[in-house]
């Protein structure tokens, strides 16, 4: 077997990136593809959770709300050890605790293509995971202060496009269930790994762009970007054993916690942490961490989870 | 208020997308008549904003109205977000037809 | 089975919307739905017509004609009767007279997942039923006067974005035939369903919209968008005996005459009818009668129009 | 005609989008040397456009001319879409080069 | 069979431009149409690349190259005698000496519908065909001059979109291998008829544009845009022999030859060579040409092909 | 430079879409603190440009600076791309705040 094309689409799109080439894809195409796949997670998540839904999920999606916690607390002191302000790296370990939906739809194409079981409602994990690294990070640089309008910054991130996307294709695929979905089938199966090369292409465009950007910000970001995803996939793989999920849906945690968000929290963190310099979160997010986790962190988080379970 | 003879102010405000709902809502309080948004992309001090993806673009907010309240708009957006936000804004006289909207 | 995932996706968009989230779909989005709808529709309605077409159709055309008019002027009276000034009911009254092609697209798949046959030429209906209200509604509010710029008039109407589709692919399907259509079929088979999704996702938050201006213009105009679907239906079933429709045919036909316009008529009335109120008739249309249509509606009248037939 | 040290008028109109062709096809009847167009939303006396689909957006027509035209104009707009359409419009003066072109 | 429909999808945008209705697509869908095609194109034909490339292809590779040189210096000549201006002739010529992928796509449709054989490397050659023509039109009228800046032209030539995503596409392909791209044949299998479709059906109404303009610049360009397709047919099949290439391919490189460039030239000549007169190509290229090669001329130099064999 | 009492000039150009990268090339060596672009369509002497594809849209280019960086600017736009680009170009003076900036 060859390189896998989802992978390379997003090299195709840093390589054009870098050599400056005319190509650019027309923002409503790219708005389009993180809708699709976003639907196409939560749907499929949801039409199997309406088929595997059972009490010890509950237990399992509260460790998973302490991971988003947990994550955004280990990477901030990481980032002040390597003497980041405190509001920058509040900030970008508000990115590192959260997660992306873009490596998370790789590495669900990773799985399906290599065969590997995994637990069906993983997307919700990918919902829950997405918020409480904000919250966690907005404390980490404000402290509990009575300046920061929670209500209003609430219903930004709850209300936040990736979000709803995630929680309304799930509830749609629970309340429809297997049969009645078929005809929107095609979402998450024929159209996915198309949606997704699409995707990439474009997010290797942009990867490019800060890649370049990182040469200013310099060794310590990089540092950051590169260490941290073995961090999270290990947290990822801790909690993983604890919640007693398969190889795959470990393997799948694991790259949940090393991912980094890119798109909803960068919003949310200029909002409500305008002073963080966003080119930092996403030069390490966008340049280094996301490459590095669907080039070479993907296929090594499988294999120790292989390891882990192995040994157990 | 203000003259009467059709005279007005444009106010152009342009500034990243991501706070476009905020800062409408903040004209809006203050009591902007109305206003037209479009997208831009542009450079400035902040660097380049090419409007390729969701974070990355910039708005162009424009607002007729009194010059005092122009002023006072563009004041307010001076404190508020001008510190911390990729913006720049400028003001222009013009000649309206029915005053009274404005 | 469970809910309908297509209907829910509305429901998503209006709640989405309600909740006041940012999750919107980029404009050009929306347009390449709504064009791969009507596309779609006119393509697979022209592949079966040129296998069915007979000298009967000819009369059913007259008679889905003369619906398109009877419609309106029995709207109009009724639009009256709540005491709607002329102008603004006469503008009303074109988009109940005329169809709406998104609640076309949701009973096409309804009739398919539920497995009913209807006459395959359908579409066509829906291209002729699309003007005469218009006209209708122009006389109404203005008679036969000489102001109206018909020539001009007649080029915006027939000319339309909606029509010209549907009529494009009619023919197309018509000159081509089934066999050389085989690989478009996508368009309406399998990535039908998918389009039609998210163009509600999007219909769902455009209502969400206009439900909130309905609080404005009040109670009057509630009942006249929850009676004259039942109305339009009615004259639908009638009509669709005089023409000896299927079961399923009939059904379609009554959803037609329930289904007011929101993307035809809405551009051709400001036009030609500018000082009537737009937010009266989209209030109507968009946020009260193609919701109670594909929720409820349609379920309705296919029931109706198999009773029906069982008593004749 | 006009004025020949290259100072023009800029004629700025935001409409809905629907009048767009018509409003254009009376511009170049009425004489405007040419027109620039672009896409915006907004919100004024007849409520919120939000552009997010095909009957809710606003267009954004530039069009510089000599001052009398530039009056005539919105003159004309004003006398036939101000009252049923959702509009604005105004006048800037403006410096151009080659003034011959307008 | 019928009609090609995706030809009547071109002939539907033609006739809906000519009478001037309000359709029209979305720019960004138009956009992302041409970047499905191209990026399908070249993964089908690096896909079957990796499977079939031989040392032969080297030398078939150079002789395209030659073929791209020779045919702006004969369209050149031709445009001269039909008194043109020089730079407005070596701008066609550069135009007729380069490729229309679209027309590319059509070829690649119509052969899969016949069922006709062909080389499955033939995207490559479109890559190749893309450059020499520009470059020669750029000399023939400014002959080789300093004042062009080459390294800047060179840059946006061969970083221009369409070659970007030939060629991306292409090495994504090869570097991939059939079972790999498995989950992307969408994108060349069933998804690349509605595409093409979609994709004519704007090309037919900016083509009714240029064909209002062609009534300006007259006779003689009419002339040149309907002879010059059957020299270039015919260049195209003596390379096509000398190369050794099945009926299917022959009757692709004429098709190739025959057909005028309409996006990636337009763009490099408005740059390189300012002055020249860009509605004279584009009427020609896009008003006569391109509707003459996907109408009438494929399947005439399928004939011609296949009379060619037979003879030899 | 130039005058201080936060008074700029706004330079507006509108051109043929494919000059973009080179005319913002340009702007950003002969000194422009940034600059804002926009899409639009529209109609001059060289014809209807409507944006419907790649080689036909217009770009709508802004940049506020002082006086005579405004001058210099289209004066070399206007030797370099007028003749042979569908283009114009247009000066208006704004009002800044934090002059500075510009
Ligand atoms: N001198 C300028 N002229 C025109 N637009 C500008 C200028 N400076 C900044 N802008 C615009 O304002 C945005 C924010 O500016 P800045 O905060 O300076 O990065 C930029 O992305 C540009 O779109
Ligand atoms: N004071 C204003 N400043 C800027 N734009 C305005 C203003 N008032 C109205 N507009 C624009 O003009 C459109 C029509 O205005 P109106 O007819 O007042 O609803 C609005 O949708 C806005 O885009
Ligand atoms: N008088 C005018 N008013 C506004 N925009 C204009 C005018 N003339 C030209 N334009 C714009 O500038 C572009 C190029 O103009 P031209 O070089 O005259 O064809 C046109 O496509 C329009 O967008
Ligand atoms: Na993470
Ligand atoms: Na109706
Ligand atoms: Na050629």
């Amino acid at each position: 077997m060859g390189w896998d094309p989802v992978v390379l689409f997003f090299v195709f799109g840093v390589v054009a990136g870098l050599l400056r080439s005319e190509l650019k894809l027309p923002p409503a195409l790219y708005e389009t593809l993180s809708i699709l796949l976003l639907l196409a997670i939560g749907l499929h998540g949801g039409v199997e959770l309406a088929a595997q839904a059972s009490p010890a999920l509950v237990g399992q999606m509260l460790l998973v709300l302490v991971m988003g916690v947990v994550l955004p607390l280990i990477a901030f002191p990481l980032l002040r050890a390597l003497r980041f302000g405190r509001v920058d790296a509040a900030s970008v370990a508000a990115h590192y605790g959260s997660v992306s939906a873009g490596t998370f739809a790789v590495v669900v194409a990773y799985m399906l293509a290599e065969g590997v079981f995994f637990e069906s409602y993983m997307p919700l994990f990918v919902a829950i995971l997405e918020i409480p690294a904000i919250l966690v990070g907005i404390v980490l640089a404000r402290g509990l202060s009575t300046t920061t309008n929670w209500s209003e910054l609430g219903r930004e991130i709850f209300l936040g496009k990736s979000i709803v996307l995630l929680l309304g294709g799930l509830l749609i695929g629970v309340l429809a269930g297997k049969e009645a979905v078929a005809p929107l089938e095609p979402l998450y199966t024929s159209m996915f790994a198309p949606v997704l090369a699409l995707f990439l292409l474009e997010m290797g465009l942009i990867a490019s762009r800060h890649m370049g950007s990182l040469r200013e910000s310099g060794l310590r970001l990089a540092i950051f970007a590169l260490v941290m995803p073995w961090v999270g996939a290990a947290v990822g793989l801790g909690f993983a054993t604890l919640m007693g999920l398969s190889v795959g849906g470990a393997a799948m945690l694991a790259t949940l916690g090393a991912s980094a968000s890119y798109i909803a929290v960068p919003a949310a963190m200029r909002l409500a942490l305008p002073e963080a310099n966003p080119s930092l979160s996403l030069g390490a997010s966008l340049g280094i961490t996301f490459p590095f986790n669907i080039i070479f962190g993907i296929p090594l988080y499988l294999q120790a989870a292989q390891w882990l379970q192995a040994g157990v | 208020m203000a003259d009467n003879n059709g005279t007005r102010t444009l106010l152009t405000i342009i500034c990243e997308a991501v706070l476009e709902t905020r800062l409408l809502h903040d004209l809006e309080s203050l009591g902007a008549p109305g206003w037209t948004v479009s997208d831009a992309r542009g450079r400035g001090s902040r660097g380049i904003r090419t409007a390729g993806w969701d974070n990355d673009g910039n708005v162009r907010v424009e607002v007729v109205c009194a010059r005092e309240l122009a002023v006072k708009l563009s004041e307010h957006v001076q404190q508020h977000f001008y510190q911390d936000y990729a913006m720049i804004c400028f003001l222009t006289p013009v000649e309206v037809l029915r005053p009274h909207k404005f």
